[in-house]
């Protein structure tokens, strides 16, 4: 359903954050997409949605090409395409319910938005989804009084109510702390199931991924370097995809069986 | 101390009842600056820049063998407390806020500028403009008239007497009273129609028509007053008598011709110095004043 | 490189020596400059009047003291008037300044090279150009009144929000923005939802602190013989009726307090 | 209601909660500033076909300005000109190096409740006093001259600055400035590594638009006799010298341009 | 050497986030924290060295009682103890360098710390930090410019030149990736090791405490639950801490045996 074809991007500073990935996503598919601190992982999924314009190749969402759109397909192409971010990045100022309801935006006109006349329909969807997240009386908070838990899980909501094809969501769990990650993490891969979402999930933490996702796709210095199941993942791979860290030598090596042990 | 003053200000005495503060009889009173410094408003008179008083001061410097510094300032409360707080030793003041700087600063004026023939002053006019259907004073009776500022003399200080008086016209009861802020709004909003009528100098008038603001014929006169007199100048009350003597002379015996004064100033027709006293020039401004009901107490 | 070796050990600096070296002079053209115009200010000073200026203060102090407090009475209508002028101004102001700020904003502007310089040459010019100008241009074109008054305090602001709120505009999180972008939101939405919540408590205190400040702009309503308050006070200073005047300056103490605290109050409900 | 069961809310609607809570209140509010409106408008009279008439009116004023005229009072403006930056520039400094340590004062989460109390004061009173007012007071006292214009400029300062200061260190990031209290650090040091670090943009800026304010300013202090580029423009003015007055206000334009650019760009360094 | 007694916090807002805590830390040793959001973690740290003001009770550290000093003492007893924050905490638009000096702002008088002159000594001794923790070349860039591991590294170095007897560290590793997280523990408690320090550590994540640390305390609702070796963290003593969080019930419960898998 999503093909990325040597996709390229190179910042304007010369970093070649990727180099011609390529990578098929069918339908209904959730990976996880892993990698050492700037591999790219997060220029990936910006690159799909277009938050960042990439220098060459497709993002091919089934038929259409999303790099050769104008803005009004632009704009169409992203509704179809919820994305949760790292740090929420939900509007603080606004309540639980605008945010939530803000992933309307590419349906309705500018008037309903601006004095918050959503259709019943969306209404009603928005007080489902809240409902499914658990998040039902918080609905009138301001997002900025919720915990981390509860603004990620407000987050994935205003991606849902986009009614999206593919969910992109970058590092959903970053900043949560363990039980909580999981949590989350559960719920991004049950609710695609619910829907039959593809999805492609950023995420450091290589334990999480492989207790959630059918497939992982490692990513180092812009490049693919594992695509499989998480099983797959032997100390060796693992260390192909995040190297030694150049300031190990300084501190102490670090004990790569330890490092496979807790991803498992 | 005990000694007749008039209006004045208590710190001030009028012993010969010339009606301006008399130079401080005790030498310690008396004050000998090495740095005089002269000031001058423009109100009703044209502004103008720093360099036209050059050559007089230059003329001042030579005749009273000190330094001069001259502001040109734009606020006539300042110019009055600088005075009398002895900031201030020469200065020019406005026809209105003169009494005030006579009876509360210790201002001594003796001079004003004149026309070579000798005539001197300004009118206030109240204008209209044609078709407005005012023909007459009497016809401001229900309509409006624009006056400038509560302390002008010729925006509202003398219409305000005179109609009162020769008219029997009171702002309120028999005509509604606005403000404009300036001789020049007041003209321009006649010429405009967007005022009835105005009292105004009739000098801001003049120059206006000679700048091509307005056309001549834009505003029509029904009343002209008798001629008020223009700034006055002067020195404060405590300078040294002999210093005083030398600025006065200094006054008198400047020549005019090629001169950055006569340069700026024969625009207005003036060309000369000419002596004056407060008591006598200043008595129609006063009755103005009395029949408004202004005090000149400093409070 | 900051980092010194020097005879083996390192030295730390915060600066390298070329960058200091620019800085100390710097420092130094700055002070001169500063030490320069002093002297000019202090040559034209007659330093003499500075040792009795107590008495000089006192002197206005026992006149301006008590306020006439029955004064007030004369002052209802003009109070009326500058509280309309200000209020209305301050309003238009803001619907103009607010579109300016945005095409003033490096992050929202629709083009750095052409828009920019546009907008900036806005703000640049309202607050430029000086009251008694626009005073003139306004009463050429609507007439004298209290109108004029308005529309030339709003004109005046326009530069003053504009700047302050541009500034705002540069500094917000910018992944919020993203977040709403990637929504497939259009253009006018993602300033509604995405910029217009995060500038909101910078807009209240700017809206508050221009309408105090305009309160305050009695030059101006004066020239456009709009009345006012302002004009009060020139009016009672020319007499040199300093009870009046303390009176006056109560009333606007009184209008800077009132505005502090609904600024904080509003400020404390949106931040 | 603590408890929301799903279906008690489908199908209902939704409503933004309102940002005064009290219905009574938000009802009285609305109906309050609606009237007010409705009366500030029924004050003004504006008669729209005098407007249209004036347009050509202002628009021939407006024309007047095309022809700047540099040359014949290029000494009256020059002279203006220097006077207006060195005032400039010493009133600034000072007024800045005053108005940091009120502003720090003025900062609710910095300083303790009697010195907040104190600065706060100062920044209202700074505020109400009318700049006139300010420089007559400041001419009776040093005279006529740069002193008090520049004193005049330098109280003006404090209000505008210490307030807008103070309200940046309100906002300032908490947990940085606690690391740095956690290190045993001494107040003044807790003030230069904790808090200026974090302000320093601001303070930039904002010390820059009040230098751009004082050098516009200037015009006040032509009732201190020091007029400055101010002064020199109101008189071309007074005296219907529009070529002149265009030229001037060429220049002003100019100046402020070059420095809220200049602004722009430091901002962007200590950023 | 520290001891708190009967420590007691009720904010303003009346959460009794501390209820009369008593904990002994011996000199050298090395304790984690752990305990749910809201335990009262962050508050304990910080009444110790008085970031927060306790209610009542006493901080003892050797013969001092901490609640009782006045500012002047405080100050030096502040130098005592280095803090490590959360989200670094670094003055963001200072240096690295200067970032790390400032931890000798305790000792040195205003004027040298505002012209930067610094005793050579400190000089020195932060260059041996900032070199023992790997980042000797990064020491003139602008703290703001560091990726999240290497900001925490800073903040360690500023904690350590204070010189300090006691560590105290809140949730050190909430923003990093596991890897990271480990080496930055690892880091810490091989330096408590090094100049023999005792360390207060907040973490939320139990696995990496009990592979880093001999003693945990668990905290829950404001009281001390548990206080032990790490391997006496049953599951029943990790649901005692951590409890069941409400909002699970509207999702779907968390696998507890899950949890603990993963924490060990
Ligand atoms: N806006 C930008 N301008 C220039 N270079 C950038 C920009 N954003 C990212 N890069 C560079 O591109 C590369 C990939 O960055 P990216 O953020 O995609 O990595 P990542 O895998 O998401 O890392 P992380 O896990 O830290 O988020 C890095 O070298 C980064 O420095
Ligand atoms: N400044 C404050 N004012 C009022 N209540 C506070 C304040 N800080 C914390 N609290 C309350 O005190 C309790 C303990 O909070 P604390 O931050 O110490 O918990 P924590 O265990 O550190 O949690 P986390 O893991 O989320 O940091 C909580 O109920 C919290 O709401
Ligand atoms: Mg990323
Ligand atoms: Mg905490």
């Amino acid at each position: 359903m999503l093909r990325l074809q040597e996709l390229t991007k190179t910042y304007k500073t010369g970093d070649q954050a990727l180099k011609a990935i390529n990578l098929d996503v069918p339908k209904g598919q959730v990976l996880a997409l892993i990698g050492p601190s700037g591999a790219g992982k997060s220029t990936m999924i910006r690159c799909i949605n277009r938050l960042v314009e990439p220098t060459s190749g497709a993002v091919m969402l089934d038929d259409t090409d999303l790099t050769k759109l104008g803005s009004g397909g632009l704009r169409k192409a992203r509704r179809e395409m919820g994305m949760i971010f790292q740090e929420y990045a939900l509007v603080e100022r606004l309540t639980v319910m605008e945010n939530v309801l803000s992933g309307r935006l590419g349906y309705v006109g500018f008037w309903r938005s601006f004095l918050r006349r959503y259709p019943q329909s969306d209404v009603d969807e928005a007080f489902r989804l809240l409902d499914r997240v658990g998040l039902l009386h918080m609905a009138d908070k301001r997002a900025d009084e919720l915990s981390g838990g509860q603004r990620q899980r407000v987050g994935i909501c205003r991606a849902l109510i986009q009614n999206p094809k593919l969910l992109l969501v970058d590092e959903p769990t970053a900043s949560l702390d363990p039980k909580t990650s999981r949590q989350i993490m559960r719920l991004i891969t049950e609710l695609c199931q619910e829907r039959g979402l593809a999805a492609i999930i950023n995420i450091h933490d290589v334990a999480l991924a492989q207790m959630f996702v059918p497939r992982v796709v490692g990513l180092r210095f812009g490049e693919i370097v594992y695509d499989g199941l998480p099983t797959g993942l032997t100390p060796d791979k693992l260390t192909e995809i995040y190297g030694e860290e150049d300031w190990e030598a300084t501190i102490e090596k670090v004990d790569e069986d330890e490092e496979i042990e807790a991803a498992e | 101390q005990d000694c007749p003053r008039g209006d004045l200000d208590e710190r001030f005495c009028d012993a010969d009842g010339d009606l301006i503060a008399d130079i401080p009889t005790d030498p310690s009173e008396q004050i000998d600056p090495d740095t005089l410094i002269f000031a001058f408003t423009p109100v009703e008179d044209p502004a103008v820049y720093k360099s036209a008083w050059s050559d007089f001061l230059d003329h001042l410097k030579a005749e009273t063998g000190k330094d001069v510094v001259f502001f040109p300032v734009q606020n006539n409360a300042a110019q009055i407390e600088a005075m009398r707080s002895g900031r201030l030793h020469i200065a020019g003041f406005n026809t209105g806020s003169n009494p005030l700087a006579v009876n509360c600063a210790g201002f001594r004026p003796f001079t004003i500028m004149a026309s070579k023939d000798g005539s001197f002053g300004y009118e206030m006019e109240i204008i209209t403009y044609p078709g407005s259907g005012i023909e007459k004073v009497e016809d401001i009776k229900g309509k409006q008239l624009a006056f400038t500022s509560p302390t002008s003399n010729s925006g509202f200080k003398a219409p305000s007497a005179i109609l009162k008086s020769d008219f029997d016209l009171l702002p309120e009861r028999d005509f509604e009273p606005v403000y404009s802020g300036k001789h020049d709004n007041s003209i321009l909003g006649v010429a405009n129609k967007d005022y009835m009528a105005a009292s105004i100098a009739n000098s801001v008038k003049l120059r206006m028509i000679s700048r091509d603001v307005i056309n001549e014929d834009d505003v029509v006169t029904i009343y002209k007053s008798q001629t008020f007199p223009t700034t006055g100048y002067g020195t404060v009350y405590n300078l040294k008598p002999e210093l005083q003597e030398k600025i006065r002379n200094a006054f008198f015996s400047f020549d005019w011709d090629g001169t950055s004064l006569e340069a700026e100033f024969s625009k207005s027709d003036e060309g000369q110095f000419l002596e004056m006293t407060y008591q006598e020039f200043w008595d129609v401004i006063r009755k103005i004043d009395a029949a408004n009901g202004v005090s000149y107490a400093c409070q | 490189m900051p980092v010194l070796e020097q005879e083996g050990t390192q030295i730390w600096r915060r600066r390298t020596t070329g960058q200091s070296l620019v800085r100390w002079f710097g420092w130094l053209l700055g002070v001169a400059v500063f030490v320069y115009c002093w002297q000019i200010i202090s040559a034209s000073t007659t330093w003499f009047f500075v040792w009795d200026a107590p008495r000089i203060a006192n002197d206005i102090w026992t006149r301006a003291t008590p306020p006439k407090w029955d004064y007030i009475t004369q002052l209802g209508r003009p109070i009326w008037d500058t509280l309309n002028i200000a209020t209305l101004g301050t309003i238009i102001a803001l619907f103009l300044a607010v579109p300016v700020a945005f095409l003033a904003a490096r992050n929202t502007t629709p083009s750095a090279v052409f828009i920019r310089p546009v907008a900036l040459l806005i703000i640049v010019s309202t607050r430029s150009i000086n009251s008694l100008i626009w005073a003139l241009l306004l009463i050429a074109i609507i007439g004298p009144g209290v109108f004029a008054g308005v529309i030339a305090i709003a004109i005046r602001s326009i530069g003053f929000c504009a700047k302050l709120l541009y500034e705002a505009i540069e500094e917000i999180d910018h992944t919020q923005v993203e977040a709403i972008t990637a929504t497939g939101a259009s253009r006018w939405q993602i300033m509604a939802y995405g910029i217009v919540p995060q500038i909101l408590p910078a807009f209240a205190g700017i809206a508050v602190f221009r309408w105090d400040i305009n309160i305050r702009e009695s030059t101006v309503l004066g020239l456009v013989g709009a009345g006012g308050i302002g004009l009060q006070l020139s009016a009672s200073l020319n007499v040199l009726a300093w009870p009046q005047v303390s009176l006056i300056l109560i009333v606007i103490l009184i209008a800077v307090m009132i505005s502090e605290w609904v600024s904080a109050k509003v400020r404390g409900a949106i931040i | 209601m603590s408890h929301t069961e799903l279906d008690d809310v489908l199908g209902k609607g939704w409503r933004k909660p309102p940002f005064v809570k009290n219905a009574m209140l938000r009802w009285a509010l609305i109906v309050g500033f609606v009237a007010y409106l409705i009366a500030a408008f029924l004050t003004i009279e504006v008669d729209w076909g005098r407007v249209y008439e004036g347009l050509d009116r202002g628009w021939a004023f407006v024309l007047a300005f095309t022809s700047p005229d540099f040359i014949s009072r290029w000494s009256d403006i020059w002279s203006g000109l220097l006077e207006s930056i060195v005032m400039t520039v010493a009133a600034s400094v000072v007024g800045i190096l005053i108005s940091i340590p009120i502003g720090l004062g003025a900062a609710r989460n910095i300083a303790p409740l009697p010195i907040y109390v104190i600065c706060r004061g100062i920044v209202a009173i700074s505020r109400a006093l009318q700049e006139i007012i300010v420089a007559i007071l400041l001419v009776a006292i040093f005279g006529f001259g740069p002193l008090a214009g520049f004193l005049t400029l330098s109280f003006a300062t404090i209000g505008f600055l210490s307030k807008l200061l103070a309200e940046d260190i309100e906002a300032m990031d908490k947990v940085q400035a606690e690391a740095i209290k956690a290190s045993g650090a001494r107040w003044m040091q807790w003030i230069n590594y904790g808090v200026q670090p974090q302000v320093m943009p601001r303070l930039v800026g904002l010390s820059m638009y009040r230098i751009d304010i004082n050098f516009r300013e200037s015009a006040i202090l032509g009732l201190v006799g020091a007029g400055g580029i101010g002064a020199t423009l109101n008189t071309a003015f007074d005296r219907y010298e529009y070529d002149t007055a265009a030229a001037i206000l060429i220049l002003i334009i100019g100046i402020v341009m070059a420095l809220e650019y200049l602004s722009g760009i430091i901002r962007a360094r200590v950023q």
